[in-house]
């Protein structure tokens, strides 16, 4: 009984709750941007990249860090960017490839070793303590917009990351679909010896997904900074991104955008109107209850493809 | 190079499968066993046992229950920490609901209830593969991080929100809570440990391992040769994570005495996964090995600096850990996927053929 | 003591000690038989149980007193036993060769006029029913393994296993007959019929008593104090008398246990698994394992093979006299003992040897180093000189007298005696009752006297040591009177590793000379070590470099002749290398690789008479030779001849 | 050899299999009598083995049924056929890389072995007697096979031919009364392939097991089978004994075709 009331709040209050899908909207892109991240590399080297999560933290904390040390906001920038592929050449240069033909299960696995080493590394280099996301500096929109009196809120950094995750999105779209690259590199999805015939070498493929990955890294971390602190506890969320993955399915970029919001908005929903009742912070594992639920009935997930096994 | 096999011939199965069939292997083992049951408790100090033996053995029973799953069922499982919660918050419940009963029992007991709830969560591996299992497991890990946390019944409502060990007698020798001696809780956890890792080794080597390996190496085949796939990953599942509840009983109560949910959040499932994965997926000493060598680096990373006269603070070993833990994973999926229970079996051959090269 | 002597004279037939043992040891193993991944064992007393089933069982289908029974197959615990079953009834056991094609084993089955035969399985079976048609006597066939049996439905072929079914019937209704049968026997009644492979014409069959056996097998057993908690491992044929000796007459009359391998290709694990107390091989598998280890040791890492090359030959010195109970250094003690640890003891568990207390060897002379290593690493290996019409045992080496070069002094109950040709004669309990049906060759070897002629030409060391050198029709007389042994000599270069053959000459002649061929692998490789390049073997052969490399092959040799008195006089004068391979194609081999003398004589008699005389330096010569693909041509070749240094006799200055 | 042969054991009624819209097999329909050996041959992508993974199984025909052993079934789990007594041995070997030689075969004892987890976790009393009794029962097989030399070898280590047998061994273990074998002879050097129907000659000579096999080598096939089918393109396009197969046209068609060879 107590647990249908939530529904009647819904109705009773359509604002708070446009409200409240908002909020999970926009939470709902930055999963998306990270499971995206994640499509490109699965699809691309076959690889389950536990790390995309910390790469999220690492590229904040590498601009921010970067600009404490007193490098201006739009050098820093660039700088991040230039990092985060010497970061991608160095995991395909010391980890793919030693480990190319193994089972996928292995490379997996060297990823959650790679999330350690990093998780070390950053903290090592920038310490533990949160840090604050340099908004201002790069000229993030940090009001804040009123809709029905004051009834309806959003931050214009909302806003701002909503249409500069939609417009990465656009430009990786063209990316893959026009340039010879982005072409090589769907191929290699299907086909490896396909991709080849392209003529561009894998390696080099793996080195520019990961880093395409890892740019995307940095745009979400620095959403996400700006919305809270950058530090190590954004990697336990930044797991989310697996849930957002499970109910689009690995393989599927479409898979990866619907997916991160339905749990964005899910949870949100699932949070405000019956976290209190069960004790409230039900965020941190409902996406995952909400994805298993989904895979009962599609165990490739949402847009992933059927397998047909063979013997 | 000290084996003399030249003579040892099997006149029965029974004989021909036994656990250790070479006689220099039999002695060895009981050489170790018979040296942590009498020597060590006898001259090793508090620091010794408290900060690297006792959490030793108990990471290892959570690390048998991990490759049982993962190493032999090849069912990959991020979930333990959620699992060994299970079993400490119900070993903790039940010593608080029945004072009077044998704690070792409950310790035991306090199993069967993660085992349940390994069951429940096994179950989507009917349905899925792979990576999507290992994320499902998560879901187990959140899950109990959250409620352990939130649920007070869990923790008796308590206002520091934590767990406290209660004092708990066995032949009026505390074996639980503050007094307990260190020795106390060592014998106790090396009696535990050891009668399970038996048992481990019994099943693996049995029908039932049989059936987890078929599973794990080819499942089509397996199941066309009569292997029920969802009841023998459910048993897997289900055992695994009896040995994470025991260990994770054991781990508030024969190690921290006192906890908050939070030390069985999602570090520790990796932790214990790295254990596997160092030590070797598929073995049993493997797991024993990968727990040593896991506890000992921060120790290591500790105590090297200071002796070479350069400490270094606490938050930078905990770096120096991540790192270096990191690394080793990679390392060791790289070159040695099998792990160290793979080169100590490299090593034995070696012996074997003595002074031949193979 | 004397009521054990009184007991062993009842023990006189291997049945009657079959039925002892059933009684006195009844529970310790018997036999074992690698099958099915474990080591399947039978108890004395289920052995005895078997063994009378299956004479029960023979008996039910007609099997009577001196009946002859064949015995083909790889050695197996249920034909040992069916050889004993036909002795318990007063039957002849007749081993043959398991691996002789039908035709070869025709002339056994038909000279021992076989009524009954037990095979091992399928494949023996089909070799008899190709010839049984042609053989009146031979009425059952009896196989072990029923492998592929289904659709042999002949009424005169049966399985093992039901023979003795009937067996169990038979006997629970008379249950004594079985024992009153083994009563009858009797330590003179036949106890086996056993066929020599003879070198010349067909085999013949060496009757054999149950005395011959037993008796012989006693004293071995006191000489070489065997218990019954020996193990030994049968492997070599069973028509081989060795074979009935150890896995036979030995083991029941001791009572110790005999292990048969899974099948003739595990023999080296199955070793290793046993690991003998006991063993015997021929030379060649000595020699094989000796080649297989340092095989092995080659690709070891540096260190490891320095330390192995050190502890060899620290072994070489120190382990052999330990061995022999002769004294040594603390320090070298304390080596040796290091030793033990890194390299004998490990090295002996590889090859199985590990309790290997003793061990035998005989057939054909065994290389000194390879005697040696084994030696030295406290195996203690000796060489026995003996052949079916005795039993075996004639001379062997008693512990702590063990040299490479002799075979020991008269065994215990042996007498010998030289013939002026230095044939030896020899008198023992063991000496066979005659040939099966062949009176006049009987009569040839052995006179009324009981003394045999071994066909062997040997001579006594100072310390009484017998040396066999050749074959007594080979021994010539060089123009000076000195022996002159071909064989042994030729023995002596082949055991360099460069040499493959050698033909050597002296009979009336002034001095010895030698033909030889070198092994193209060994002196390949020491070649190319040198890179010293070469067209073929040919061209290698006549090198200069070569020549003198097998220089001192050849005149170690004669060094080592010079410390023989009686054959210092036939050290090779000259030599040369021919200028191709001795080859079974061309005739000059006998198809088991043994030189055939006269015709490589005819053929290079240009060669030996270039040899022959002391002015030759050079010689020409065409040869037929076939090549691989099997044609004939004639190959051109100028050989050199080179002379090699002799030693002038110690002994002789000693006399002097 | 005629005399043997019994009642049908199999049978196979109007199957149709698709996947998605490709169509693997077109009404199919044959019968497999007991202890018969009982042949599939046709061209690459014919849908022989589809046929396999539909008798056993693996794939659920949208049309037709099976009936086995007199029951009829639509719709069954694989390891329900192997309960009934439907063993199998796969086109490219799928066998348990990580065990060794012996372990494989025991696993197809599985289904044999029934003591609980109790016995099992102390490997005591029941559990081990059924242990020993099984391993019995498998050395027998390794012996029949003659692979005692790598009976402790893990099987990843193995020759591509030893590890045929060993599938078969394992398919033995299960001591099956319907055999399926897909292509028992594939990449084998004439030596393995006389084994290899020797074995299974014996088999259905000695342990009178049906045998439904898919191989090339027509030779194999003719010599072995006592009645055969041909399929092309999903279809059965012959039926009868190796002599009337021989002068099928169709099949001769078939096989020459240029539509597609192998």
């Amino acid at each position: 009984m107590i647990f249908i009331q939530p529904f009647f709040d819904m109705v009773g209050d359509p604002v708070l709750f446009l409200q409240v899908i908002w909020e999970g909207f926009v939470t709902g892109i930055l999963y998306s941007l990270i499971a995206f991240g994640f499509v490109l590399i699965f699809k691309a080297s076959g690889v389950f990249n536990f790390a995309q999560g910390i790469m999220v933290v690492f590229a904040a904390l590498t601009l921010v860090g970067l600009h404490e040390a007193g490098v201006s906001a739009f050098v820093a920038l660039p700088a991040t960017i230039l990092v985060m592929y010497v970061l991608a050449f160095s995991v395909e240069r010391l980890v793919l490839r030693s480990l190319v033909n193994q089972p996928d299960i292995i490379l997996f696995m060297a990823t959650i070793g790679l999330t350690f080493f990093l998780i070390g590394f950053g903290e090592f280099i920038f310490g533990g303590e949160p840090k604050m996301m340099i908004t201002e500096e790069l000229l993030l929109p940090y009001d804040s917009i009123t809709f029905f009196d004051d009834m309806l809120i959003l931050q214009e950094i909302d806003i701002a990351a909503s249409i500069i995750a939609a417009l990465s999105l656009v430009f990786l779209a063209l990316f893959l679909g026009k340039t010879k690259i982005g072409i090589a590199l769907r191929a290699v999805a299907d086909d490896h010896q396909a991709a080849l015939s392209v003529g561009i070498s894998l390696n080099t493929i793996w080195v520019v997904v990961w880093f395409i990955s890892g740019v995307i890294a940095l745009i979400t971390g620095i959403m996400w900074g700006a919305k809270s602190d950058v530090s190590f506890a954004l990697s336990i969320i930044a797991l989310k991104a697996l849930p957002v993955l499970i109910l689009g399915g690995f393989t599927s970029v479409r898979g990866a955008i619907v997916g991160g919001l339905i749990i964005g908005i899910g949870e949100k929903i699932g949070e405000f109107y019956w976290g209190g009742l069960v004790g409230g912070s039900i965020e941190g594992w409902l996406a995952y209850m909400i994805a298993l639920f989904f895979l009962f009935f599609r165990p490739q997930g949402l847009f992933g493809e059927k397998i047909i096994e063979r013997v | 190079m000290f084996y003399r096999e030249a003579g040892q011939f099997k006149t029965t199965y029974i004989s021909d499968q036994e656990l250790f069939p070479v006689k220099q292997d039999r002695w060895g083992i009981l050489l170790i066993i018979g040296f942590s049951f009498i020597v060590i408790p006898l001259i090793a100090n508090d620091y010794w046992l408290q900060a690297i033996l006792i959490p030793f053995l108990i990471f290892s029973l959570a690390a048998l229950g991990l490759n049982i799953l993962t190493g032999y069922a090849g069912q990959l499982s991020l979930g333990t920490g959620g699992f060994m919660a299970v079993g400490a918050y119900s070993c903790y419940k039940l010593v608080t609901i029945f004072p009077e009963t044998n704690v070792i029992l409950l310790i035991l007991v306090s199993g069967f209830f993660s085992a349940g709830i390994g069951l429940i969560f096994g179950i989507p591996s009917l349905k899925i593969k792979g990576f999507y299992l290992a994320v499902a497991t998560l879901a187990a890990q959140f899950f109990f991080e959250w409620l352990f946390g939130r649920v007070k019944w869990f923790y008796n409502y308590n206002d520091s929100g934590a767990i406290e060990v209660p004092v708990r007698k066995f032949f009026d020798i505390a074996v639980t809570g503050p007094i307990a001696t260190a020795q106390t809780r060592y014998v106790v956890v090396l009696c535990i440990v050891t009668f399970l890792a038996l048992i481990a080794v019994n099943i693996v080597r049995g029908r039932i391992g049989r059936a987890w390996m078929a599973i794990r190496d080819m499942d089509i085949a397996a199941e066309l040769i009569g292997i029920r796939p969802l009841t023998t990953k459910l048993i897997a599942f289900a055992i695994s994570s009896y040995y994470a509840g025991v260990a994770g009983a054991l781990f508030v109560f024969a190690y921290l005495g006192s906890a908050e949910v939070e030390v069985f959040d999602i570090n520790i499932s990796f932790e214990i996964l790295f254990m596997i994965i160092i030590g070797g997926l598929g073995s049993i000493s493997g797991a024993f090995l990968g727990a040593a060598f896991i506890v000992l680096i921060p120790i290591l990373i500790t105590n090297l600096p200071r002796m070479l006269g350069m400490p270094i603070n606490a938050a930078t070993v905990e770096h120096f850990n991540f790192m270096i833990l990191g690394a080793l994973i990679v390392l060791f999926l790289i070159f040695e996927p099998h792990g160290l229970a793979k080169i100590w079996t490299i090593m034995r051959e070696k012996l074997r053929v003595w002074p031949f090269p193979y | 003591m004397s009521e054990k002597k009184a007991k062993d004279r009842k023990l006189d037939t291997i049945p009657k000690l079959l039925l002892d043992h059933a009684r006195e040891r009844g529970n310790r193993p018997a036999n074992r038989l690698k099958n099915f991944g474990i080591w399947q064992s039978w108890t004395w007393s289920e052995v005895a149980e078997e063994v009378r089933d299956l004479a029960c069982g023979l008996v039910k289908i007609g099997f009577q007193r001196g009946d002859k029974l064949a015995v083909i197959g790889d050695n197996r615990p249920r034909l040992y036993w069916s050889m004993v079953a036909a002795q318990a009834l007063g039957g002849i056991p007749v081993p043959l060769y398991q691996n002789s094609v039908a035709e070869e084993m025709f002339h056994v089955l038909e000279n021992s006029d076989a009524k009954f035969a037990i095979v091992q399985n399928q494949e023996q079976t089909d070799k008899l029913l190709e010839i049984k048609d042609r053989l009146p006597h031979l009425e059952f066939i009896c196989y072990e393994e029923p492998r592929g049996m289904r659709d042999y439905n002949q009424e005169f072929i049966f399985y093992y296993k039901d023979i003795q079914q009937t067996g169990r019937a038979f006997h629970s209704i008379n249950s004594d007959y079985f024992l009153s049968e083994v009563e009858k026997g009797d330590g003179s009644d036949i106890s086996i019929l056993l066929y020599t492979s003879g070198t010349t014409g067909e085999p013949k069959g060496v009757v054999l008593t149950s005395d011959n056996l037993i008796i012989t097998a006693r004293n071995s057993i006191d000489f070489d104090n065997l218990t019954s908690s020996e193990e030994v491992l049968a492997y070599l044929p069973m028509a081989w008398v060795g074979d009935t000796f150890f896995s036979l007459a030995q083991a029941y009359v001791i009572g110790f246990c005999v292990n048969c391998p899974e099948n003739p290709e595990t023999v080296m694990t199955d070793l290793k698994e046993i690991g003998p107390t006991y063993y015997f091989a021929p030379p060649a598998i000595y020699e094989t394992v000796l080649t297989k280890v340092m095989i092995r040791m080659e690709d070891a890492s540096k260190i490891k093979r320095s330390m192995f090359n050190y502890f060899m030959e620290l072994a070489k010195t120190v382990g052999i006299r330990i061995l022999d109970g002769k004294p040594v250094s603390f320090l070298e003690k304390f080596l040796y003992a290091v030793g033990k640890i890194l390299v004998y003891g490990p090295l002996r568990n590889n090859m199985g040897l590990s309790r290997t207390r003793l061990a035998y060897t005989a057939g054909e002379a065994i290389g000194p180093e390879i005697f040696e290593f084994f030696r030295s690493m406290g195996i203690n290996i000796k060489q026995l000189y003996g052949q079916t019409e005795a039993s075996v045992f004639i001379c062997a080496q008693p512990d702590g007298q063990v040299k490479a070069d002799t075979v020991g002094t008269a065994y215990p109950g042996v007498e010998l005696r030289l013939a002026d040709n230095n044939e030896v004669f020899y008198r023992s309990p063991g000496v066979f009752h005659s040939y099966y049906k062949n009176p006049e060759s009987t009569a040839d070897t052995k006179d009324p006297e009981g003394w045999v002629a071994t066909g062997d030409a040997g001579f006594f060391d100072d310390e009484g040591h017998l040396k066999i050198i050749d074959r007594a029709k080979d021994v010539g007389r060089m123009t000076d009177g000195t022996l002159f042994a071909p064989k042994y000599i030729e023995n002596k270069l082949k055991f360099f590793p460069f040499i493959k053959e050698a033909v050597t000459f002296g009979d009336e002649k002034a001095y010895a000379s030698a033909v030889i061929c070198i092994d193209i692998e060994a002196v390949g490789n020491w070649a190319e070590r040198r890179n010293l390049a070469y067209s073929g073997y040919t061209d290698l052969s006549a090198r200069d470099e070569v020549y003198d490399l097998l220089q001192e092959c050849v005149e170690s040799v004669n060094a080592d002749l010079a410390r023989d008195e009686k054959l210092s006089g036939s050290q090779i004068k000259r030599y040369m290398l021919l200028h191709k391979e001795l080859d079974a194609d061309d005739g000059e081999l006998t198809r088991t690789r043994k030189v055939r003398r006269r015709i490589v004589a005819e053929k290079y008699a240009v060669l030996i008479a270039a040899l022959d005389d002391p002015q030759q330096t050079h010689c020409e010569i065409d040869s037929q030779m076939t090549f691989e693909d099997g044609r004939t041509g004639t190959v051109h070749a100028n050989l050199q001849i080179r002379e090699s240094s002799t030693i002038k006799s110690h002994v002789q200055t000693i006399a002097a | 050899m005629e005399r043997k042969i019994g009642e049908t054991l199999l049978g196979v009624e109007h199957i149709s299999l698709s996947f998605g819209g490709v169509k693997a097999l077109t009404d199919i329909s044959f019968n497999i009598r007991e202890k018969e050996v009982f042949a599939i041959i046709g061209p690459n992508g014919a849908g022989k083995t589809s046929m396999l993974n539909v008798i056993n199984g693996f794939y659920h025909p949208q049309q037709g049924e099976i009936h086995f052993k007199g029951l009829h079934r639509k719709q069954m789990r694989p390891h329900e056929a192997a309960v009934q007594g439907i063993a199998r041995t796969f086109q490219n070997v799928a066998l348990f890389k990580g065990m060794s030689t012996l372990n494989n075969i025991m696993a197809g004892r599985n289904l044999k072995m029934k003591t609980n987890l109790f016995w099992q976790a102390l490997y005591y009393g029941p559990a081990r007697t059924e242990e020993m009794i099984n391993r019995e029962y498998v050395e027998d097989i390794i012996d029949f096979l003659e692979i005692q030399a790598i009976r402790r070898t893990p099987v990843g280590k193995l020759p591509y031919g030893l590890q045929k047998r060993v599938e078969l061994g394992r398919a033995l273990a299960m001591d099956p009364e319907l055999l399926l074998l897909d292509e028992p002879m594939a990449g084998m050097n004439i030596e393995e392939k006389q084994d290899m129907c020797r074995f299974i000659i014996d088999i259905n000579e000695q342990y009178g097991t049906t045998i439904v096999l898919i191989e090339h080598d027509m030779g194999v096939v003719m010599d072995l089978s006592e009645r055969l089918i041909v399929l092309d393109y999903g279809r059965k396009i012959a039926e009868g004994t190796p002599d009337e197969i021989r002068g099928n046209q169709v099949v001769i068609d078939a096989y020459l075709g240029v539509a597609h060879t192998n």
